[in-house]
């Protein structure tokens, strides 16, 4: 059989040799009411010719963003990834790997990891970051429950309407059994969240605030007026980022008082694979380190004295602390996190900044085109933004996505999308722009606006 | 098996590690590089932006501390670093629990077509119906398997699938007017369900184990009452041994109104040959990186499906995907949902790899399970000579030896799963099941040949050998990996010092 | 460069070689399986052939011997295999005259784009236009870098280019009323110079250098004659030296009716630096697996591509690719041609690489041959007090020291090459230029990182210490390996006894 | 820049280490009327994402054998190749490793080719083979020029035009320095070798003869005839074969008395990549071992006893024999060498058998469909084939191949592709079956046929 490589021949010698007569003997203990003897109900096995066939068919009805002109963002953005990356992911000892239990043999995966926890702080201006999340919303949930553990006995998390809508949706998922209240702050005209009211939810009950920058329309948010909303009460400032090349061109929330950061790291090479897996991140003050959710490795020596890496702190963690651990997180996103190491490895200091650079001029030569149109269709928020905005479409958003169509052009994220389960903000077409769109795919956006 | 005289080999003359380019040359960010990229982008093909202007003091001119490297130096640095790692590619992967399977190639190719891997999920959906089929396939596919009503793809591992087992009970206990306070789960289990019932909002209350390792029905009935939520059970448990009364224990869990949850990670054992939801349980994740052979790639990403009797349908985490008549949609319109337990659908590209193996098994996919349990009862009767075993009830995927022959000599699990490591194999999982001290849990899974089965039983036995005649060698072990036995505990009490996170947690900026 | 005090670490303690999975695990006929396939394919949809009734005696009902094993067996056998390996991808590969320069990532990647790699050389020309417009902007590039009239692209290697080059020459010559008897090769030549020379039906004659390693115009002069066909030279030569009077050299040539034919293998040390046509040159193979950095995949394919003088360009193999303002097609009518040199057109997925690579570096390839010719100086520089140089003229790519400084300590190239293993390093080129006993030719190429030179350097100074204080370490050499020094004369001697074959040169069949 | 890691700054510090001003100066013995200080005319670098755009665009206008239903061959067959090897075979320690001089740190790529050897001594039933040569052409062209070297001052060499036109070709090209006489022998009515005219053409000036099975029409030729015709004059017996499999259902020439047998090994799952590069081979027997042309690897021990594999009898070779060496080849085609050896070991015997018995199978189902054609198409030859045939075509080849590119499929090689400078058989198409196309597929192409 296809991956059981003993033949007939063999499985006989090896159940002689347990002493059992057939395979059945050693499912005995199985109770015979549920116990099938039968093929179980499916096709017979597929070849690699059929599989190539059957798959490949599937695969032509989807949009590659390789083959159309892509500007869909809404949280998750689609940015050149080096060619190597996806083939050293494919080296068996990467893998085919598991979590580095034993560091003797994983200090491949091991060093791998500390790099990227140390992008990771470095990116978000703080002190440690974990070995990574399932992806931004649950990271965010996890943040948000660190930080009730670390602040005590309050209840109230206040968070800004500006955070990805599905990320908010995440929250309410996970928080529903535990006593707390979510408090919603709206945002302003410009489309950042309004300060005032932010400010004013925050009470002694609260134990953290959360925004996320650039927001789920695009507006850069202010890490400032977080961090005083928060510790004013002594809460806790939690910052979100799902576009992590904005961190080349703008503050980092470490930078500006924020205590925990969170959010989407997908943006460093990882495919975008319809949604997952991608690599949600975690990062804070060395002060939480007790209480910060996941995998973390350290650095330390061997028998030897030679420097070595291994998994640490790990009695926050569910196999030893159960059901007093920080987070019931197993398995994580090993090798996204890689994939992202790799990517920003060879980004570097140099290419970070030289992305975000591009990523902003192209948006930004987007958005004063938009602006110069007569049409139907204007910037829904005055606020500054990175490399996303919200388009008001007075056609509709189907019309536009339908005209861009025809022309190859994938014209962006409906913001319903982002919230089938609300209501607001139809009109609203989110814009994201990367360096892997060329002016003319720009140009082309711009003239299907025109058309209208 | 083979007899060997000696057990080692005469000394080396390595190279001094520091000379040896094969060795320990740390991480990219100690190298002094500067000037340097890996990434070269198109020009600018607009006017260049200002973002000191934009931004005015929320401008940041740079990511202090980021590597400078070129694709060289990159290349090189993870082609090292990988050579430094053991898998399931170089041998015989023997870390129970974890179904450390061939993770074959064709479900990488597939998993990276440009239609799957480069595509977008807010992308339209009339031009996603590839993807939507194939997550709806798979749905199938995993209901034929297991018997439930529906299957939900979305959580993003074993664990939390677990979570959205828990909510969704806990969702109906609430809906029924009572979400109750405890969730039941046995000493033998893994250390995510009682994290899970704790993160669900739920006690947890231990179960003692029997003698033979399995559920104490008389245990169970005496903390199971109208408080109960659920009980959390693993088939075969950790341990590698079925619940022979599981049906006795659904009826017992059910008429007290709770539900019978199944931690899926060991469904190895019994793929295609029993379906759970025959045996009476409610809800059950699944993980597709175990069974279902998608790549553990050092730690992640997995894939943990659930599926649920009719019973907990309405909950199901949103969207599910529906086909109306071959046009593939999202259905968000679920007033009871829990809601969503992440963004977007799940790890799609993890679900790409699951369709593709049970595609490439079909109908003969059962022989996995008969497969995995044939070859660790190999390993069993190969080993019980020499190595411990406490619970001697029948073994399925994997067996649960200890160390209690080689504590007589002083030397323990730990000394014996480094010695291994000179042999060329991965240890066996140590931190539990925490019912068995000193435990060696092994799992060769059905995708090990025969002669790989012997070659790591020869090794094995070599060792216990070498605990009665050379045990300086087993306690000092490995000799022969990059590094020599670490210094964990002394890793713990520095990383946990305030203010030591660099270069403890993360390299400092230079 | 480091100053360490211990350069050796203590004994190791390996588990017998035979106990240890990740060495010496031998070949996969080895292994006594059976009843295993690794390839599955789709259940046969048409009625089943009788091979017996048609072919009669003629029919072969199996492949005796073969192999009978599982993709996990195949895949973890040439995962093993590979971890034998030194390659550029985990460090400096030292090896002269080879340019083991970087192979980037990204033409492995476009040579596996469908549209190249799954196209069939006779499917119809206009649904081949991709392809052929690769071919022809690959010859363009070439002819910009080379200043040749035209570039062949079907030779397969840089031998079968020097053949094609010498087929030429000498179809020119016979075009011309007589072919002429000999080619002029120096003694500093690769081997395969005269070699093809031979090939092409010319008898060699060797031309000795002088002191500084270079042509002796005098030597030269006295051996010219009508008898000549053409001058086979190197530039730089074998030792890494510029022939400073190629154009006078040239002008002898032509002088006489000969031709001058250049070995490119050298070309990395002037790409876009200096045009061959320039210097006088008629004919020149260039090695795309050495200066375009196409994959040396452990022993090929590479490509051969050949670039001609005016004169020459009747006589190129067919087809040649002709663009028709913008219609690309083959053209086969070209009466003096030499014919083909191999099927179809040419190792084209080099070329696709090659083409990639050159795209790449667009106007700044000079920058290549720069720092190659810059990285082998710093080596030099670095090396010269450890090391004997013959030849001290200006290097360019690659520098050739020898043994002389060890041999006095009753040590050999062979040696300092072997412990180069120990500090994971690929050893340097020995087998020649003759005209250097005891050669070390070390050429490290434009992509090797400062860092990387620098432990390279580190490793061959720390072994000529060991030389003088642990000869017997150096000696016993390699000791980190997965194999030891091995007896490759004893090898020969074996292979050549009649009858030896198996299981010497292949594997019995069992 | 791109691939040459260091930065200016480095570069400056090297210069100053070796004493350099500029690097103008390390080039100081140029001859400064052919030195360039300007760049070269050449456009400016490409990017990664530049070169995936314009590079996609190039091969996006060839036919792909994945997307369309192909019945190409002629010489290089399309079969299924396992998806793990173009995986493994982006493996670093293979890619980029050359010619494993230094058996210590090779033994992963002399392993697989002592394999590789394995393989072809068994498919062709010979003693030994060489570790691969470029292609099939050129294999054929050594083998031919190393019987002359084993038979002493013979000048003839007799072929059959049954042989790959283009493999004649080259025979021809690399023929032409040598005063030796080539000799064709036509095809008789039944699409094989004449065997009266080859067995008359033979005689003691003869050092070689030549025949290729299946043939370039597809048609199955007698290795015995081939044996007897030859060593009746003390000639060496050449036998070519370039469809691999088809030694999985018939007679291997080293067991009909075949001396030398060579050809092509791409059938092994080397992708087509336009026809290169591709992997020949040469087998023959053990007494002809010091002439064989190209690399060898052989098995030995090392200093601990331990077995171990080395390149060996290369005294015949290039680099150490010069001008008298056995061929001037050096690089050959290691990595496909490898790509054919990880193919085998998963083909193994069944996969072997299977896969010749399913192209047999779907060729003879395509035979018996267009026997039963009442319209302008035959079977030009009587002879028995394997899994290709040359149909001779009425409306003419172009008309076929236009009608058929219709549906998506290529119905065939025109006989004229493979011998474009000759003149017969211009109203023949060669049609090649493999494993990879569905009976859909070649019901496909007798519709086609069907609707002239
Ligand atoms: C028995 C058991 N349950 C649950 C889990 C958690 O699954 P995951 O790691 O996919 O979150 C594991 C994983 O190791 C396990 O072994
Ligand atoms: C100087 C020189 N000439 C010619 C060649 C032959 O080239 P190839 O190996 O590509 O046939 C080589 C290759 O090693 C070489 O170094």
């Amino acid at each position: 059989m296809r991956y059981i490589p003993n033949s007939p021949d063999e499985r006989a010698a090896l159940l002689a040799a347990v002493g059992a007569s057939s395979v059945d003997d050693l499912f005995a203990t199985v109770p015979r009411a549920v116990y099938h003897r039968e093929a179980p109900p499916l096709p017979p096995p597929a070849s690699e010719i059929e599989v190539r066939r059957d798959f490949g068919a599937l695969a032509a009805r989807d949009a590659s963003l390789s083959e159309w002109t892509s500007f869909l963002g809404g949280g998750l953005y689609s940015h050149h990834s080096p060619a190597f990356v996806s083939q050293l992911l494919l080296r068996g000892e990467f893998l085919t790997a598991y979590t580095p239990y034993q560091p003797e043999v994983s200090q491949g995966t091991l060093t791998a990891v500390y790099e990227f926890q140390t992008h990771i702080a470095l990116l978000t201006g703080q002190d440690i970051a974990n070995a990574s999340m399932y992806e931004g919303a649950s990271a965010f949930v996890e943040a948000v429950l660190m930080a009730e553990r670390l602040t005590k006995k309050k209840t109230k998390v206040v968070v800004s309407q500006g955070i990805h809508p599905e990320y908010l949706l995440c929250l309410r998922t996970y928080l529903a059994n535990f006593p707390f209240t979510i408090v919603e702050i709206p945002l302003g005209e410009d489309g950042a969240t309004d300060a005032a009211a932010l400010a004013a939810a925050v009470d002694d009950a609260t134990f953290a605030v959360a925004l996320q920058s650039p927001n789920a329309f695009g507006v850069v948010e202010s890490w400032d007026g977080l961090a005083a909303a928060a510790h004013a009460k002594n809460a806790l400032a939690i910052g979100v980022v799902n576009e992590m090349f904005s961190l080349a061109v703008l503050q980092p929330p470490g930078a500006r008082g924020v205590d925990i950061a969170c959010g989407e790291a997908a943006s460093f090479g990882v495919p975008p694979s319809f949604g997952g897996p991608l690599v949600g991140f975690l990062a804070c003050r060395d002060a939480f380190k007790r209480q910060i959710p996941g995998r973390l490795v350290g650095k330390t020596v061997d028998a030897d004295g030679s420097p070595a890496f291994c998994l640490t702190l790990s009695t926050r963690e569910q196999h030893i602390r159960r059901e007093k651990a920080t987070s019931n997180i197993c398995t994580n996103q090993g090798l996204f996190a890689l994939a992202a190491t790799m990517t920003l490895s060879a980004l570097g200091k140099q290419g970070l900044r030289e992305t975000a650079m591009q990523c902003l001029a192209k948006t930004e030569y987007l958005k004063a085109g938009v602006k110069s149109l007569t049409g139907p269709f204007s910037l829904a928020f005055s606020g500054k933004t990175f490399n996303e905005f919200a388009l008001r479409c007075g056609p509709g958003v189907e019309a536009v996505l339908a005209r861009a169509e025809e022309k190859k052009i994938l014209a962006g994220v409906p913001f319903a999308r982002l919230d089938p389960l609300g209501a607001g903000h139809r009109d609203l077409l989110l814009v994201a722009v990367t360096e892997r769109v060329p002016r003319a795919g720009l140009d082309g956006l711009l003239d299907v606006l025109r058309s209208f | 098996m083979t007899d060997h005289g000696t057990l080692t080999e005469g000394p080396l003359v390595r190279a001094d590690a520091r000379l040896d380019r094969r060795r320990r040359f740390g991480s990219l960010f100690d190298a002094a590089r500067s000037g340097r990229t890996g990434v070269h982008l198109p020009t600018l093909d607009v006017p260049p932006a200002d973002p000191a202007a934009l931004y005015g003091d929320a401008h940041r001119t740079e990511v202090a501390g980021e590597i400078e490297a070129n694709e060289v130096d990159v290349v090189r640095h993870f082609t090292r670093l990988s050579q430094m790692n053991f898998a399931i590619d170089t041998a015989l992967y023997s870390l129970g629990s974890c179904t450390m399977k061939h993770n074959p190639r064709i479900n990488e190719e597939i998993a990276r077509l440009a239609g799957f891997n480069d595509t977008h999920p807010y992308a339209p959906v009339h031009l996603s119906q590839g993807n939507l089929e194939l997550m709806w396939r798979l749905e199938q596919a995993l209901k034929a398997l297991t018997g439930f009503a529906r299957v939900t793809l979305q959580p993003s591992a074993g664990a939390n699938g677990e979570l959205t087992g828990a909510l969704m009970i806990r969702a109906a206990h609430v809906k029924a007017g009572n979400p109750r306070k405890n969730v039941l789960v046995p000493d033998s289990a893994h250390g995510t369900n009682p994290a899970t019932a704790h993160f669900a909002g739920y006690d947890v209350v231990e179960l003692a184990s029997n003698a033979h390792g399995t559920l104490d029905l008389a245990e169970l009935a005496s903390k199971l009452n109208e408080d109960v939520a659920a009980l959390m059970i693993t088939v075969p448990n950790t341990l590698g041994v079925f619940e022979e009364r599981i049906l006795d224990i659904a009826k017992m869990v059910h008429d007290k109104g709770a539900y019978l949850y199944l931690d899926g990670a060991n469904f190895n054992a019994f793929v295609g040959k029993v379906r759970p939801a025959d045996m009476g349980v409610d809800v059950m994740h699944m993980n597709l990186h175990k069974t279902f052979s998608t790549p553990h790639g050092g730690g992640g990403p997995g894939a943990g499906p659930v599926g649920v009797a009719p019973a907990l349908v309405p909950f199901l985490p949103v969207p599910t995907i529906e086909n109306d008549r071959g046009i593939f949609r999202f259905d968000v319109d679920r007033p009871d949902t829990i809601g969503k337990m992440r963004t977007f659908y799940g790890n799609f590209g993890v679900l790409v790899r699951a369709l593709t193996y049970i595609v490439s098994y079909g109908n003969r996919i059962h022989e996995v399970a008969e497969n995995a349990v044939l070859n660790a009862n190999y390993i069993r009767k190969k080993l019980e000579p020499f190595y411990h075993l406490k619970y001697t009830a029948p073994s399925y995927h994997e067996v649960v030896f200890d160390d209690k022959k080689q504590a007589a000599l002083g030397l323990h699990n730990i000394d014996v799963a480094k010695r291994l490591m000179d042999f060329g194999f991965h240890p066996p999982t140590m931190s539990f099941p925490l019912i068995v001290p000193g435990a060696l849990m092994i799992e060769p899974t059905e995708s090990e040949p025969r002669e790989e089965l012997d070659a790591f039983i020869d090794a094995m036995i070599a060792i216990a050998k070498e605990c009665e005649t050379a045990p300086e060698i087993v306690h000092g072990a490995p000799h022969t990996t990059p590094v020599r036995r670490l210094d964990e505990a002394g890793a713990a009490r520095e990383a946990s010092r305030p203010g030591s996170f660099a270069p403890v947690l993360r390299a400092p900026v230079r």
